[in-house]
């Protein structure tokens, strides 16, 4: 059986969660593999989520939030804009494919977008095959 | 004699800075090696590594441990230490997470050699030589530590009662936490001693005020006001991110912060909760101007876990 | 971490969840979690006999956390929260799992939708055991209304809430009221005199005894939140000032404009050439009936040149939205005081979008008004008249009706300045806590469902001060205004959320990173205690401040990293 | 170097008729329905624009009034009431002033009064004139030819010639004035005179059919004026070369005929122009100014009285047959020597001009631009 990847999704409350629910209700079917984290808005989400996922098995992480412009808290996605090309540099220079973690928007009623970037995801991180930390740690336990 | 503390000092993957930082304590040394014994202290007494391992288990009050594990060596005398010392204190930034010796996770032990060893400039070209475990010469086989694909902190080879950070860490924390043990009077196991809970900016002495960045300045860059927020001025300190307890000492002589005494207390991972502050008030709502001005931060990575890289949550480069 | 006992209720939700998700299986595992001592499925969840068995469990159990897998929390999160308060324990000891609209309905194959629908409660159940209890909290609100600025807009907002039964304190700080209408002649498009409007306005004010004016003041310093301001007014009498202070629990914004500096355009001569004046200034002619050069001679030209300062990129790039109707009313009244007098209308567009503007504009080519169009990027260019010349001066316009190159015969010359931002208005906003925009204007809650409620709670604005206006439109905001305050004051307390942010205050270490992130200035910066805290009736929970916060201390009520973290371990175990 | 605007200008207009340009507000709606209206000579929209501004030197040499029909059809289309229309008609009046060189057009369609008094005037002059003639060369008011008539068709045919010599040399300075405005001054335009004889077939061509009226949608305004342009040619050719066997007792239907289709033709087209206008049954006849009044009035009068004393010479009733034809003088007279030349009339002359002098000017502009565009040989000489 082919890999499937485990990807946790951090969803702000009141445009990508409603989002999602909307997919639900209009029952477009998409990717299992996303678990989603209901946050109040993406500027909670600190870069610590992200690396707290991936260590404990995440092969990918996804961040939706309120189109620019359109955040409920008025300019709290723009914090999350701001964070994370830092988190991808970080990422990066830990030698973690940056498909690995992605941000997008998603207002409350693009249920087909939020399917349609949940499947696209999960292709790309299936076909990075599994997030090499977990195994990696192991690793390094068992070499002492 | 039994009445005396039994102290082991020792330095694993370290630059030496710890064990100076100890004698930095002045008389008060003397004032130790009134009320204790050293047992063994390889850059100051003479002592081996057979008399250690002919302790009891338990006999050793204090073993004060500092600097990384990154070879097989630094593990075998930190399990000793553990085995024979009835507590055990990670001294210094090295041992609590790593260090600087921890950057090296960012790249691989063949990386590692190949610069040390290979295209090194300095040494002799095309032996070839590189460090093996095991060599055989005439007929006897030596054998040298094994160095591991990666750093380790103190903590995650054995079990510590106390960290005391700092690269180095300051003399007058230093003498806190050996009074604490003379005394016995002995916080919670696993807390970290000789620093505070909050982040160094409640003891800066510069001016804060709200902050909003345009532009990042490396500190060369700019000339400072010397009384407002180095981070306010474009330059990026880890104070913010940092426990407090050095005393300010590069803030306040107009050198931004590097985090050598580790995150604040509660926060798991420095160098991410730094990455979230400081884009966080970045002045823009652009995404091309937001890559511009973060493009003024250069080896972020290196910046934010420059003592922390093993003590992180992804610890290592998994780069292939 | 203490000990828990934890109930697991997994929803069939009809067929809706079951079909899709084997719910037996979902208990089984959940039941195996530590701390779960009860883990049931039912048919409805949400129904009444649902309800009374968790509500049953809780009691004769003693549940202390629960959590219920079913549908998106959106849905039914009050409902299970009430359960929970019907029991007798915190309704925050609450975590749900949604494993119908992100499960069952989205994903076609049983067993993976199943093994979701587990992970998904795992997080919720490892959630939960972190939970702390809430308490919703409400303050008092006070009645009495701060309304800053004594024109149109704050006269009108002021009796509205007076009116109301609120006490207002009406506060404008020249030494009479009326504000930039007073200064006005007549109205476009019906003509009626302004001075008529503004002293009956005033005088109702003047006369009311619920409203306390005090002229030659501003407002010093404002305090607290929403329904709990303090407010410290500063009053001048001559060389000494008296200092007032009240407590108000909303305050309205009308602080208003101010006209466009004509002399920062060069090429109109302002300044220099005596007969170039400024829309103001014209006013004040009408005003006094004499329309006439500064030499005292009737003019026999006339022109008016439109979007002084404004539609420009070296000024402003905005339209101010009046000077088009008051130029048609200009040109009009110039004919009716001097009938023989040729008007010129220089112009880059005829903006009459207004109720009777259109009709106006009519009357005014009627008349017989030259109406003639410059561009956008282009400006006409005033210079004196040479002694051949029946005029005072020649206007040079490249006019693109004709696509000539012309010049216009005139007298006197109006200047049609704009409007803009008045130059306190940086000062105002710090002081009321609210941001402006990159031309200096207030920045509204939302442009269009919620024009004059801002981001700082309690505080609105009404008028000329968010955007260029006319007085029908700033009457409007300032009714709008007044009216979402009578609506809020009317019950007398606001509810606070229990999910809010919180500062520990010996962690903060007073490094004031917080400080710009909060979009609803909910969080004070105290200078001697060198720390920031959050003021809990302002905050919205967004949680920016949380993940800013670089050494951890602040903490986001119902959504700590502790929970957070143990729901990432949940949903991946 | 810029134009100076004249804001005066359009209440000068006023008076000509263009009582409304100042609603224009430049939608160019007009331009868009009128089918003449193509580039280079966009109208009315432009020359309403110069209108409003007073640009008058752009004015006095503008061809586009002249290429106009009113067929009314702007007038309708005009969402502002601005009567593009008849803005192009009270140019074509204020013209018509501008091209005469004596002033008389100015205070005529200045004023209808003067017009009216000039015509009256001219009218009872020429009775008098007439009469004493008559008397002095010993003929008798009861007979109406022969040897002793009262006036002796021979001479009248003289008059005649002597009367239309005299306004054509007046008309045709009015013309020369108008090629000069419109063409002659402008130093930018280089027409040839080849350019000139090639496009000269437009004069007899258009002058004869109205083909361009015919574009306009209402075909009706287009019939009458060319039954009405065509009856009068008929009558003056009749009048300038046949006017003694006109008279003569016997009648020659080869010739006679001629004459009644053009007296029905006028009394018809006239009566049908002067109900229109009392109806204002077509834009074109919405208003009327003075001076189409009174071009109409001598016009039906002249064709009225022509008819009733050839009707009253052939029934033997020489007397009256006389009076009526003093009568019929009276409005010949006037309508010849101050119409042709200085009013109304003259739109005869100046429409087929402005229309060949439109063509002429296009074409140079064409060959111009062209010109601009060809690449400029340069032709090296060769030193031996």
């Amino acid at each position: 059986m082919s890999f499937e990847p485990k990807i946790v999704g951090f969803l702000c409350n009141w445009c990508s969660y409603t989002g999602a629910d909307l997919a639900g209700t209009s029952r477009i079917h998409y990717a299992p593999n996303v678990r989603i984290i209901r946050v109040m808005c993406t500027a909670r989400i600190d870069p610590t989520f992200v690396l707290k996922a991936l260590t404990d098995g995440a092969d990918g992480v996804l961040i939706c939030g309120c189109h620019p412009g359109d955040c409920h808290y008025s300019e709290g996605n723009y914090k999350m804009m701001r964070r994370y090309p830092l988190l991808k540099s970080i990422l990066a220079e830990f030698g973690i494919e940056p498909a690995r973690v992605r941000l997008e928007w998603v207002s409350a009623s693009e249920g087909q977008r939020f399917a349609d970037i949940v499947n696209d995801m999960t292709q790309r991180v299936r076909e990075l095959g599994p997030s090499p930390v977990r195994t990696a740690l192991v690793q390094d336990m068992a070499e002492r | 004699m039994a009445d005396k503390l039994q102290i082991a000092l020792y330095w694993g993957a370290a630059c030496g800075g710890c064990d100076v930082s100890v004698l930095d304590t002045n008389e008060f040394i003397l004032d130790v090696a009134a009320v204790a014994d050293i047992r063994l202290w390889p850059i100051a007494v003479d002592g081996k590594y057979k008399d250690l391992e002919a302790m009891e288990d338990g006999e050793l009050d204090l073993a004060i441990f500092n600097g990384a594990v990154r070879n097989s060596e630094n593990e075998h005398i930190a399990k000793l230490l553990r085995r024979k010392s009835k507590l055990m204190l990670a001294y210094g930034a090295c041992a609590y997470m790593g260090g600087i010796p921890g950057l090296a996770n960012l790249t691989t032990r063949e990386k590692i050699f190949e610069t040390a060893y290979l295209k090194n400039p300095s040494i002799e070209w095309g032996n070839g030589v590189v460090p093996q475990p095991e060599s055989g010469i005439n007929g006897k086989t030596i054998d040298l530590p094994r160095f591991y694909r990666r750093v380790y902190r103190l903590s995650s080879v054995v079990d510590v009662d106390y960290f005391l950070p700092g690269c180095p860490p300051q003399p007058d924390q230093v003498k806190g936490a050996l009074l604490a043990v003379v005394k016995g009077e002995l916080p919670p196991k696993g807390s970290v001693v000789g620093a505070f809970e909050h982040a160094l900016c409640e003891d800066c002495p510069r001016t804060k005020n709200e902050k909003k960045i345009k532009q990042f300045y490396r500190p060369w860059q700019v000339a400072c006001d010397p009384d407002t927020c180095l981070l306010e001025q474009g330059v990026l300190c880890a104070g913010v991110a940092t426990r407090s307890g050095c005393g300010v000492r590069c803030p306040k002589s107009g050198i931004p912060c590097r985090g050598c005494y580790g995150p604040a207390a509660g926060v798991v991972d420095q160098g991410a909760k730094l990455a979230s502050a400081i884009a966080s008030i970045v002045d823009s709502k652009d995404p091309e101007e937001i890559e511009g001005i973060l493009a003024g931060l250069p080896d972020f990575i290196s910046f934010a876990y420059r003592y922390g890289v093993p003590a992180s949550l992804l610890q290592r480069s998994y780069r292939q | 971490m203490e000990e828990h006992k934890i109930g697991v209720y997994v929803c069939m939700c009809g067929t809706n969840i079951a079909k899709m998700v084997d719910c037996d299986d979902v208990v089984r595992t959940a039941s195996e979690q530590p701390g779960v001592v009860c883990a049931k499925t039912y048919k409805y969840m949400c129904s009444n006999p649902g309800q009374e068995m968790i509500v049953a469990d809780i009691k004769e159990q003693g549940l202390d956390r629960v959590v219920v897998a079913a549908c998106s929390p959106r849905m039914h999160e009050p409902t299970f929260r009430k359960a929970l308060q019907t029991a007798g324990i915190n309704p925050y000891f609450l975590e749900m799992a949604n494993i119908r609209e992100q499960c069952s309905w989205v994903h076609d194959d049983r067993q993976v939708a199943t093994e979701k629908a587990r992970a998904l409660t795992l997080g919720a159940t490892r959630r939960v055991a972190n939970h702390q209890p809430l308490e919703r909290m409400s303050v008092e609100m006070c009645p009495d209304v701060l309304v800053i600025g004594g024109g149109v807009c704050g006269l009108t907002a002021a009796l509205e809430l007076a009116d109301g039964g609120n006490r207002v304190h009406l506060v404008e700080r020249a030494s009479t009221l009326g504000g930039n209408v007073a200064r006005v002649d007549l109205t476009a498009p019906y003509l009626d005199s302004a001075r008529d409007l503004m002293t009956a306005l005033v005088t109702r004010v003047e006369e009311h005894k619920k409203v306390d004016v005090l002229t030659r003041s501003q407002v010093s310093s404002l305090e607290g939140f929403v329904g709990n301001f303090v407010a410290t007014v500063e009053t001048i009498w001559g060389d000494s000032a008296s200092v007032s202070q009240f407590k108000v629990g909303n305050v309205i914004v009308a602080t208003g404009y101010k006209e466009f500096d004509a002399s920062r355009v060069t090429h109109y001569g302002y300044g220099k050439l005596p007969n170039v004046i400024t829309s103001f200034e014209f006013e004040k002619m009408l005003r006094a009936g004499r329309v006439q050069t500064k030499e005292g001679k009737l003019p026999q030209y006339v022109a008016i040149i439109h979007c002084v300062g404004s539609r420009s990129k070296e000024f402003h790039t905005y339209c101010s939205r009046v000077c088009c109707m008051t130029a048609l009313k200009y040109a009009q009244e110039v004919k009716s005081a001097v009938p023989s007098c040729y008007v010129s209308d220089v112009y880059i567009d005829m903006h009459a979008f207004g109720k009777g503007h259109e009709d106006f504009y009519r009357r005014g080519s009627e008349a017989k008004t030259l109406f003639l169009m410059y561009g956008k990027n282009d400006h006409p260019v005033i210079r004196k008249a040479g002694p051949g010349d029946d005029c005072e001066m020649l206007i040079e316009v490249n006019e693109k009706l004709s696509g000539e190159v012309i010049e216009i015969p005139a007298d006197l010359v109006i200047l049609m300045v704009g409007m803009e931002a008045r130059e306190d208005s940086e000062a105002v906003a710090r002081l009321v806590n609210i941001s402006r925009d990159k031309d200096g204007w207030f920045i509204e809650s939302h442009p269009k469902l919620d024009p004059v409620a801002t981001t700082t709670d309690g505080i609105y604005i009404a008028g000329a001060c968010a955007a260029p206006k006319d007085i029908p439109d700033s009457v409007a905001q300032a009714r709008a205004a007044a009216g979402r305050i009578l609506a809020r004051t009317i019950r007398g307390v606001i509810d606070i959320d229990a999910v809010f942010a919180e500062v520990t205050e010996d962690k903060c270490s007073g490094c004031r990173v917080c400080n710009e992130l909060c979009p609803y200035s909910a969080i004070t910066y105290d200078a001697d205690k060198k720390k920031s805290s959050v003021i809990s009736a302002l905050c919205k929970a967004c949680g920016a401040c949380v993940a800013g916060c670089p050494s951890g201390a602040i903490a986001a009520r119902h959504f700590t990293d502790a929970q957070i973290f143990a729901q990432i371990e949940g949903v991946l175990a | 170097m810029a134009i100076r605007v004249n804001p005066k200008l359009i209440d000068e207009l006023a008076v000509y008729g263009a009582e409304d340009v100042q609603n224009c507000y430049h939608c160019g709606n007009c331009s868009a329905v009128c089918p003449f209206s193509k580039e280079p000579y966009i109208f009315p929209r432009r020359p309403m624009r110069n209108l409003q501004m007073g640009l008058e030197d752009k004015l006095k040499g503008s061809l586009e009034p002249w290429l106009c029909y009113y067929c009314g059809e702007c007038t309708e289309e005009c969402p502002r009431g601005a009567e593009p229309g008849e803005t192009m008609m009270s140019l074509r009046r204020w013209l018509t002033a501008k091209y005469d060189f004596s002033g008389i057009s100015r205070l005529f369609y200045r004023s209808g009064k003067i017009e009216l008094l000039a015509v009256i005037g001219a009218a009872l002059l020429t009775a008098l004139g007439f009469v004493l003639w008559a008397v002095w060369q010993g003929g008798s008011i009861h007979s109406y030819d022969g040897p002793n008539a009262f006036l002796p068709a021979g001479s009248i045919h003289i008059f005649d010639w002597v009367l239309a010599g005299v306004l054509l040399v007046l008309l045709l300075t009015n013309c020369t004035r108008m090629w000069w405005f419109t063409m002659g001054r402008d130093k930018t335009l280089n027409a040839s005179v080849g350019l000139y004889l090639k496009k000269l077939y437009a004069l007899p061509l258009h002058f004869m059919t109205q083909k361009r009226y015919a574009k306009c949608e209402k075909k009706r305004p287009w019939a009458v004026h060319l039954v009405l342009m065509l009856s009068y040619l008929i009558m003056l050719v009749l009048i300038m070369f046949f006017l003694v066997e006109m008279s003569a007792s016997t009648i020659d239907w080869r010739l006679h005929v001629f004459g009644y289709i053009a007296t029905v033709g006028l009394l018809g087209t006239t009566i049908f122009a002067l109900r229109g206008r009392i109806k204002k049954s077509e834009p074109l006849y919405a208003h009327s100014h003075e001076t189409d009044w009174i071009f109409l009035i001598l016009l039906i009068v002249v064709a009225f009285t022509g008819i009733l004393q050839h009707i009253l010479h052939r029934a033997g009733l020489d007397a009256a047959a006389n009076v009526v034809y003093i009568i019929h003088l009276m409005g010949v007279v006037p309508m010849l020597a101050l119409e042709v030349p200085f009013s109304k009339w003259s739109h005869l002359a100046y429409r087929p001009l402005g229309m060949y002098f439109s063509l002429v000017r296009a074409e140079a502009k064409r060959r111009a631009s062209e010109e601009a565009a060809q690449p400029v040989m340069v032709t090296q000489r060769v030193v031996g």
